[in-house]
């Protein structure tokens, strides 16, 4: 099964990269909240994937199978926090989006820069 | 919107359930998956297809922007406060155990626990669900105000 | 009096001062006395402590500025010469100022009087303290507080003026003298003043090198070059200020920080093991030729005091780096020396405005006679600093001069011999100009300054002369010094 | 008994799988939206409706079914809703359906 | 009682958030903030107290469950002082804040204002005593969010894209240390730092944990501002409501950097992080150019608000460089200057909100004889600013001391040339400060500025009073941050 | 057998997601989105028989929730230019398209 | 996924990132129903798909949709990603293997001490509420916390806009 | 009234059919939810007869087995559209009256009609759909009126 654990890493770590990539290299501030997402999930899935057990259960007691392998419930809370927190972060990030836009009517960040450039 | 007929009717059907469901959801986050931040967010659901096919303005008559306001703050200290409470029962902080006395060690108290888990995902629920109506009133909200830039056009573009 | 209590009056007299200067800031008559009053308090303190200088043993432990560095105060003779010339100089110049600011009629009366109580104060500590530390403390306020009293004017060439002196000290201060106490902490783990220094034998001596010249050049006070271009700045002050900086406060602050730490952190015995005390020698040298040589050439009358002062001060600097018995109490006689002759000139010159708003060397034409009293007294401080008997700075190059052929430094001896020539030639012309030459017409208006600064001017060509015939009490007290050596 | 019920989920399922696939190429093959909704709603309906059936004949009588049946009656609910919802937003947004005498215009921006 | 104290620093301001927002009346609001923080304040030396008369650190577990089940509350020394420093500055911004927000914030939005101020202390003491690595992100994610939000509340416009771009590299950061826990997490199995230090020793060899290494470090340091990915600071800085700069310059990075302590010297071996991850020169390093660089730029500035953010990055140069050298003297030097310098530049920042608050600007060109019409905002300006020069009697000279004796013990000659030019620096744009309000003539006589109103000077002057006050008495910037840094050598 | 059936889903979505990619409308786009939520919500309901653990139905219930949810959003947004309106479609200009 | 990831990134339209964006959530959410993670795919699916994706469509509602054309690739951003490649590969190799019951996460008595206990402490078969809830309560506490602060942070920039939204119109030259 | 009490009571046994616990603290709290959300939903006023057609429950059980015929049977042909490689796709739009007064009717027969592949409606008028078929066949087919008759008949409202 190494095949399919490199196959999860790998996939975390391109995931993580196209969003990070997507993060810092756009200029549009929506873009940037998009691949912000993008990268929080890729840490979740890394996450995620240290939890599982193979041939483990959800980790959800069961009463009559003592011999029951459960995958490690811990990491799915640490997510659900991080996902949280995540949900929180965009909507945060959005609603400043709003206010960007219609105080410089745009939201492209290189515009922007222009603006404040110009102002200066 | 009135006038999309098959929307109207197919909400009116469908929110009472969800709403419901979201309840359900809250309340067996102990035995199955779910608690308070899924229920939170499908409860908002049903307020969010309600908005969707009532307009805004009509949500906000059953549930003001105020109260939501007021609950977001409620949950919070619902949580908060059951860990006070249980300092002052004589736990420590967010110690469940010292919420029903028993003779027993506060660690071996599984209903305390059980309340004070009930409890706060409760906490959780009001507030989540309460912050992303908030959110949501907020994002679409109506704003004729408009963009008040200098100069710059407000270019709108064809989408593909 | 218990000792140390006179110690706690000598340190709180010009803080009282500065408080009560403050307060009573609306009556000028009972600020001015005030003034008055706590410098004679301060030079009463002082002599009464002097008894128990030579004990080298009173000692007054505030708090702990860091957990193994105390902020402590000790009485030693070199402090002691210190104080007593500082407090002495002070009731003169407070005399003085009540003159000159009053006959000029300057702006901000209270702020000068109290940054000047600030001033003294913290010269007083600076004399006093017992460590590094506290010494650098004291010489970072004497610069802040003095800062004010240069850019006094409030013109913008007194900003200048004033950003140069700031600059110049507070940089120096803060970029070499601080990097060289942390230094020398970090290697020796005290900053004690110690009799025989602080530093063990197997210290790097290139470091004690860099030490060296990071001390030199970090104390800015002692203008050594190319550090000294505060001090021509800040001649935009007004005079009992130049008086207070050139002859007292801050230049002898920094030689005495100089000398200070010589003798008792690196010790002359291990001062002449370090390779670039030579160095140093040479620069000092250096620095008297050029200064005397630009002083020489100056026609502006206290532009020309700065360069000589510039040039006075590294004798000391060159003297304490002989680092021999003889040159030390000469570094130590030249403080006070250089201290009367200098601040004579001053107060001559500030007279000279004050009267007569003459600034250039070439308006004295015949002022000696109009101005009888300033004159003889320019004349005495003139010839003080030419080192003529029988005037103080006679004595103190003569121990110069035995220092430097002791160790057989003929540098140094050529050194003195050049400068003194450059001194008597921009001294006796002034003197010969004033005399004998005759004052342009419609002058006759001028007449002598006010009461006050003749008063002042008096005393200090008098303490000239004074300390010629009875130099008996700043010997015996750097005579005790050589016992530390 | 049980084999029948096996035979029959399996058979359940296996028809499930075969008209999502057959809907999957669908939205693939057909020319336009309008087209495209009817291979959707293949899978929604008989491909979604099999799984779920073989499902629910796997569970038993259990709530688990009734858990089955409530999603089923729901997908049947929301489902077409949101296609029609669909259909009129697209007319509305400007999307001609591509009818059989206008094949080279399949899209005209309102 | 005593013993909920640590949890009661956190859980108070916590709790105390959500009330502000049921509050309607501004000035019941503004007394229950200030009341908070004050209790967390006198909860904050309380343990101070208890933290320096007792052997080990305090500890806490919450739920009682105990430590690697649960989430355990950790107070040592260095978390001790950051969570004092930091609650003295929110009691002292929030006394502050009241006249100084009439302005700058519409009346409505003042109960949610404070909500987010008490929320972003509550983010930030949850940092300080937390004991957990996991429970450290949800804290630090409470006080960045809340600090966005403060942010962009702003005036300008700018101050709304300057919070974006905070938001952005925040969350990047975080996002960073998230992943850099997760590696950690993955090769022990726990997350609580008492059990994560005793296991990861053994697996410093492993690449991975390397890697969780440099991912805690890259995030923490993008959080805390050091030298390139300190962009997010200056707008944010410049454009804050002049209350969020100032509690916000004393707080924010110092406890990103606290954070990186506890990391590096609790959860890693601090000498495999000198000897096999170079972190040392690396920090050194980057903290030398910040050191320049922040100076240089402060010298330019005319907004004084951005030279103050400028030269915030200058001294976060520092306190990397302290810990850089890895070494007793150093950490101590690290702690001693997030203690001093929270104090000197909140008070740095109260100064120009008087300024503000009375001329509506702090541009240093129309500051002209500023002196003469406020002389006690100008005095603190003044006393604040000898500080960060440090100049001896003031806190500001004994971090420089401690930081310059750091770096000659390791001999870093040249380091210590460093720190003292970019001290003239500091003197340069202190001064041209200092002489345009007292040595230039104002220009327009018309002006009839005064001094600000009591309700800021008072404030303002505390920590004028604390800048002076502890660098006399240093037990606590000298004394226990020397403690703290033997103790987390130790362990 | 719950397997084939996985990845037969997985096919049908793989393909939808093609789909949204290639667009060509947006309306397309919504298309495919919603076909994937629905053949999401019979990928959890599957799988929850594959692992033996068909007690997370409560899951796909959600997801068909959601989704439904979603695409009335989309379409509103496309429709109206808002989520506000409460009168006649045509009686505010769409942001979205001119 | 991935290649949802990716196209998103290139699709200039906004619109379309969202709607993919959505499609993403739900993928990764069925990726963490395969790992076991019910709770947690319950979530994104309610989150990711439902609630972000309303609210970036709410967004574009207000700041239109469509960016400009993407520029050439970014060196700077390519570099710095391509850092955290290397980074992230070089740690790649030596992590525990996917799914081993060997690994430190699970062998660590905490797992243990979850998996046998939580039942019992707490009367709550399922774990993840009992630790969530319990056992590491506190951060949900946290959690909760960091919601509510973006509740007050929207409120904070949005709240109130209609009455006065000429605030901004003036910006003051900084 | 009973109309409320017969949608609480849904919501009662949905709750139940959900649950599947009987412990008394979950049968309460079922009962306060099933309380709560009837209690939203009145104030949303969404339950109302056209929200919640209770009335209609036993001639929709007569309903629906012939939809799921005719589902069956749509399936199949557009299966065969699709699988078909030549098979010319000739779509229709038509409109298509419907009999049915009230909006509920007309939605049922409108989702009707889109649930059947191979037709789906655009838009509902006052007394016609608009539907989009795959091919001819299908609108002959609606055409006819079978679906109308039924569904309306199902509604009750002849």
């Amino acid at each position: 099964m190494k095949i399919l654990g490199l196959f999860n890493y790998w996939m975390v770590i391109l995931l993580m990269l196209v969003g990070l990539y997507m993060v810092i290299a756009s200029s549009n501030l929506v873009k940037k909240i998009v691949g912000l997402n993008l990268f929080q999930a890729s840490v979740f899935i890394l996450y995620i994937s240290l939890g599982k057990i193979l041939g483990g259960t959800a980790p959800i007691f069961l009463k009559n199978a003592p011999d029951t392998v459960y995958s490690n419930p811990l990491p799915h809370v640490l997510i659900l926090t991080a996902i949280v927190v995540g949900v929180a972060m965009t909507s945060l990030g959005l609603a400043l989006i709003i206010r960007i836009r219609k105080a410089y009517g745009t939201i492209e960040e290189d515009e922007i820069l222009e603006i404040e450039n110009k102002q200066q | 919107m009135n006038h999309h007929i098959v929307l109207r009717v197919v909400a009116k059907l469908l929110i009472p359930s969800i709403l419901l469901f979201a309840l359900y959801t809250q309340f067996h986050g102990d035995y199955g998956p779910g608690g308070g931040f899924q229920a939170g967010v499908i409860y908002t659901a049903a307020f969010i297809l309600h908005t969707l096919v009532f307009g805004l303005e009509n949500t906000k008559k059953i549930i003001s922007p105020t109260l939501v306001q007021v609950l977001s703050a409620v949950g919070v200290i619902l949580y908060a406060s059951v860990g006070f409470a249980s300092i002052f029962l004589g736990g420590n902080f967010l110690e469940y155990g010292a919420l029903i006395p028993s003779a027993l060690p506060h660690a071996a108290n599984p209903g305390g626990q059980h309340l004070g888990i009930l409890l706060v995902e409760l906490g959780v629920g009001i507030t989540v669900s309460s912050v992303i109506l908030s959110i949501f009133y907020n994002f679409a909200a109506e704003d004729d105000s408009d963009i008040e830039a200098d100069g710059i056009p407000n270019e709108k573009g064809k989408h593909e | 009096m218990n000792p140390v209590i006179l110690l706690s009056i000598i340190l709180l007299t010009p803080v009282a001062c500065a408080v009560l200067v403050l307060v009573f800031s609306r009556f000028a008559n009972i600020r001015d006395a005030i003034s008055l009053i706590s410098a004679i308090v301060l030079f009463t303190a002082v002599c009464l402590l002097f008894p128990f200088a030579y004990s080298n043993s009173i000692e007054l432990k505030l708090f702990n500025l860091f957990p193994e560095i105390a902020f402590k105060f000790r009485v030693e003779s070199l402090g002691m010469l210190f104080a007593t010339l500082a407090s002495l100089l002070w009731i003169i110049n407070t005399i003085y100022s009540i003159g000159y600011m009053r006959g000029n009629n300057e702006k901000h009366q209270t702020r000068f009087y109290l940054c000047f109580a600030i001033a003294i104060s913290s010269t007083m500590g600076l004399s006093m303290s017992g460590n590094l530390l506290t010494l650098f403390i004291f010489y970072e306020i004497l610069t802040l507080s003095t800062y004010p009293l240069v850019t006094h004017k409030g013109t913008m060439a007194a900003a200048k003026s004033g950003r140069v002196y700031l600059g110049v000290l507070l940089g120096s201060s803060i970029a070499f003298f601080l990097f060289a106490i942390i230094w020398t902490w970090s290697i020796t783990k005290t900053l004690e003043f110690t009799p025989g220094g602080i530093f063990s034998k197997d210290v790097d001596p290139a470091a004690l090198s860099i030490l060296l010249l990071l001390y030199v050049f970090g104390i800015g006070k002692a203008a050594i070059m190319p550090m000294h271009r505060w001090l021509p700045a800040a001649m935009v002050a007004p005079t009992p200020v130049s008086a207070l900086l050139h002859a007292v406060a801050v230049v002898k602050a920094g030689v005495f920080s100089i000398t200070k730490i010589v003798i008792y952190i690196f010790s002359p015995g291990l001062l002449v093991k370090i390779p670039t005390t030579e160095l140093v020698i040479y620069i000092a040298g250096f620095t008297i030729i050029i200064a005397s040589w630009i002083a020489f050439k100056q026609t502006n009358l206290k532009r020309m005091l700065a360069y000589s002062t510039i040039s006075q001060l590294s004798y000391i600097i060159m003297a304490a780096m002989l680092a021999t018995p003889f040159a030390i109490i000469a570094a130590a006689l030249h403080i006070v020396a250089h201290a009367f002759g200098k601040i004579t000139l001053f107060f001559a010159a500030g007279s000279i405005y004050t009267a007569s708003r003459k600034t250039e060397l070439n308006q004295l034409n015949g002022i000696g006679k109009i101005m009888p009293w300033t004159m003889v007294a320019f004349t005495i401080g003139g010839l003080s600093m030419i080192g003529l008997p029988p005037l103080a700075g006679f004595i103190s190059k003569w121990y110069l001069l035995m220092g430097a052929i002791n160790v057989q430094s003929w540098f140094v001896l050529a050194v003195i011999i050049i400068s003194t020539l450059l001194n008597a030639g921009y001294f006796l012309p002034i003197i010969y100009s004033a005399f004998f030459k005759s004052p342009p017409a419609g002058e006759t208006e001028i007449k002598e300054a006010p009461l006050p600064i003749v008063i002042a001017l008096v005393c200090t060509a008098g303490l000239t002369l004074i300390f010629f015939f009875f130099p008996t009490v700043f010997t015996t007290l750097t005579q005790s010094l050589k016992g530390i050596l | 008994m049980e084999l029948l019920f096996t035979l029959l989920e399996w058979l359940c399922l296996l028809l499930g799988s075969i008209f999502l696939i057959i809907g999957g190429i669908g939205i693939h093959r057909f020319p336009d939206l309008f087209t495209r909704f009817h291979a959707a709603s293949i899978t929604d309906t008989l491909g979604a409706g099999f799984i779920l059936l073989g499902l629910m004949i796997a569970a038993g009588m259990t709530l688990v079914t009734v858990k089955l049946l409530m999603i089923l009656i729901f997908i049947f609910i929301t489902s077409p809703s949101s296609t029609h919802a669909l259909a009129k937003a697209a007319i509305h947004g400007g999307l001609k359906p591509k009818l059989d005498d206008q094949k080279d215009n399949q899209e005209k921006p309102s | 009682m005593q013993s909920h104290f640590l949890v009661l620093l956190v859980a108070i301001p916590l709790i105390a958030a959500p009330v502000c927002v049921l509050i309607k009346s501004r000035a019941l609001v503004w007394a229950l903030v200030s009341v908070v923080s004050g209790i967390c304040f006198l909860l904050s030396v309380k343990l101070l107290i208890l933290v320096s008369t007792s052997e080990t650190a305090l500890t806490y577990a919450i739920g009682f469950w105990d430590a690697p089940v649960g989430i355990q509350y950790r107070l040592d020394m260095v978390a001790a002082i950051v969570a004092f420093i930091v609650s003295l500055i929110a009691f002292i911004v929030a006394l502050y804040s009241r006249v100084s927000l009439k302005d700058e914030i519409k009346a409505e939005k003042i109960p949610l204002f404070y909500s987010a101020y008490l929320l972003c202390l509550t983010g930030l003491l949850g940092i300080t005593v937390t004991g957990d690595a996991f429970n450290l992100f949800v804290f630090m994610e409470i006080s960045s969010l809340a600090s966005y939000a403060l942010i962009s509340m702003g005036k300008n416009r700018a101050a709304l894209i300057s919070s974006f771009r905070y938001l952005i590299m925040g969350t990047i950061g975080a996002t960073f240390l998230l992943i850099g826990i997760g590696l950690m997490y993955a090769h022990t199995g726990t997350l609580n730092m008492t059990d994560l230090a005793q296991r990861l020793p053994a697996l410093l060899g492993k690449q991975s944990v390397q890697v969780s290494l440099a991912f805690i470090v890259i995030g923490l340091a993008i959080k805390s501002a050091l030298f390139p990915v300190h962009i997010w600071l200056p707008g944010a800085y410049t454009h804050a409501p002049i209350s969020v700069s100032a509690f916000l310059a004393g707080t924010a990075t110092k406890v990103s950097i606290y954070a990186l302590i506890r990391f590096l010297f609790t959860v890693f071996d601090q000498t495999y992080a000198v000897s096999k991850a170079h972190l040392g020169p690396a920090f050194i390093i980057l903290a030398v150019v910040a050191m320049l660089f922040g100076s240089i730029l402060a010298l330019k500035q005319d907004n004084l608000k951005r030279m103050l953010a400028y030269s915030s990055i200058a001294q976060i140069g520092y306190l990397f460089l302290g810990i850089g050298l890895f070494s007793v003297s150093g950490l101590s030097a690290t702690i001693t200057h997030i203690f001093n310098h929270a104090i000197i530049k909140t008070t740095l920042f109260l100064v120009l909100g008087c300024m503000i608050y009375k001329l509506g600007h702090a541009q240093l060109s129309q500051l002209n004889g500023i002196g003469k019409r406020m002389p006690w905002t100008t005095a603190a300006f003044v006393i604040a600013g000898l500080s960060l020069i440090g100049v001896p009697l003031t806190a500001g000279f004994t971090s420089k001391w401690a930081l310059v004796s750091a770096t000659l013990e390791q001999e870093y000659l040249i380091l210590t040339a460093l720190i003292m030019f970019t001290s003239l620096l500091a003197i340069v744009y202190i001064w041209r400060v200092v002489e345009a309000a007292y040595f230039k003539e104002h220009e327009t006589k018309t002006t009839t500025v005064k001094e600000a109103p009591l309700a800021l000077l008072i404030p303002l002057w505390m920590l004028v009073i604390l800048n002076i006050y502890f660098g006399i008495d240093t037990t606590i910037n000298i004394e226990f941050a020397r403690q703290a840094a033997d103790s987390l050598f130790g362990s | 057998m719950y397997l084939a059936v996985v990845i037969a889903i997985l096919i049908t979505m793989l393909l939808a997601l093609i789909r949204a990619i290639k667009g060509p409308t947006l309306y397309d786009r919504i298309l495919a989105a919603n076909i994937i939520g629905t053949k999401t919500v019979l990928i959890i309901a599957t799988m929850g028989f594959l692992f033996g653990r068909p007690d997370f139905l409560d899951i796909a219930l959600v997801y068909a929730l959601i989704n439904f949810i979603g695409v009335v959003a989309v379409l509103k947004y496309f429709e109206y230019g808002g989520f506000h309106f409460s009168g006649k479609p045509n009686a505010k200009k769409p942001e979205g398209k001119d | 996924m991935l290649i949802c990831a990716v196209v998103i990134t290139l699709m200039r339209n906004l619109f379309a990132g969202a709607i993919l964006l959505s499609i993403y959530s739900l993928l990764a959410s069925t990726f963490f129903m395969t790992m076991d993670a019910v709770d947690v795919a319950f979530t994104e699916a309610a989150v990711g798909a439902g609630i972000s994706t309303i609210l970036v469509l709410a967004t574009l509602l207000h700041v239109g949709h469509d960016t400009k054309p993407a520029k050439t690739l970014r060196v700077l951003p390519l570099l710095v990603t391509v850092f955290v490649a290397g980074l992230l590969i070089y740690g790649l190799h030596d992590m525990p293997g996917f799914g081993q019951a060997n690994n430190p996460v699970h062998t660590h008595p905490i797992a243990e001490y979850y998996i046998e206990n939580s039942e019992s402490d707490t009367k709550s078969p399922n774990m993840v509420t009992a630790i969530l809830a319990s056992y590491r309560g506190y951060d949900t506490l946290g959690e909760v916390t960091v919601v509510f602060t973006a509740g007050i942070g929207v409120l904070l920039l949005l709240g109130g806009r209609r009455k006065n939204n000429k605030r901004k119109a003036d910006p003051k030259i900084s | 009234m009973i109309h409320k009490l017969s949608v609480g009571l849904f919501l009662g046994v949905l709750w139940l059919l959900l649950s599947g616990k009987t412990s008394p603290l979950l049968l309460i709290l079922g009962l306060l939810s099933a309380l709560l959300a009837l209690y939203l939903s009145l104030r949303m006023e969404v339950i109302d007869k056209e929200g919640y057609p209770i009335h209609l429950t036993v001639s929709t059980f007569r309903f629906i087995p012939w939809l799921i015929w005719k589902i069956i049977l749509a399936n199949l042909e557009v299966c065969y559209q699709i699988l078909n490689p030549k098979a010319r796709i000739n779509p229709v739009y038509a409109r298509i009256k419907c009999s049915q007064k009230s909006d509920l009717g007309k939605v049922v027969f409108a989702n009707c009609i889109t649930l059947t592949p191979g037709t789906i409606s655009m838009s509902i008028d006052a007394d016609s759909i608009a539907v989009h078929a795959l091919s001819k066949a299908g609108i002959d087919e609606l055409e006819q009126g079978e679906m109308d008759k039924r569904v309306t008949k199902m509604v009750g409202e002849n």
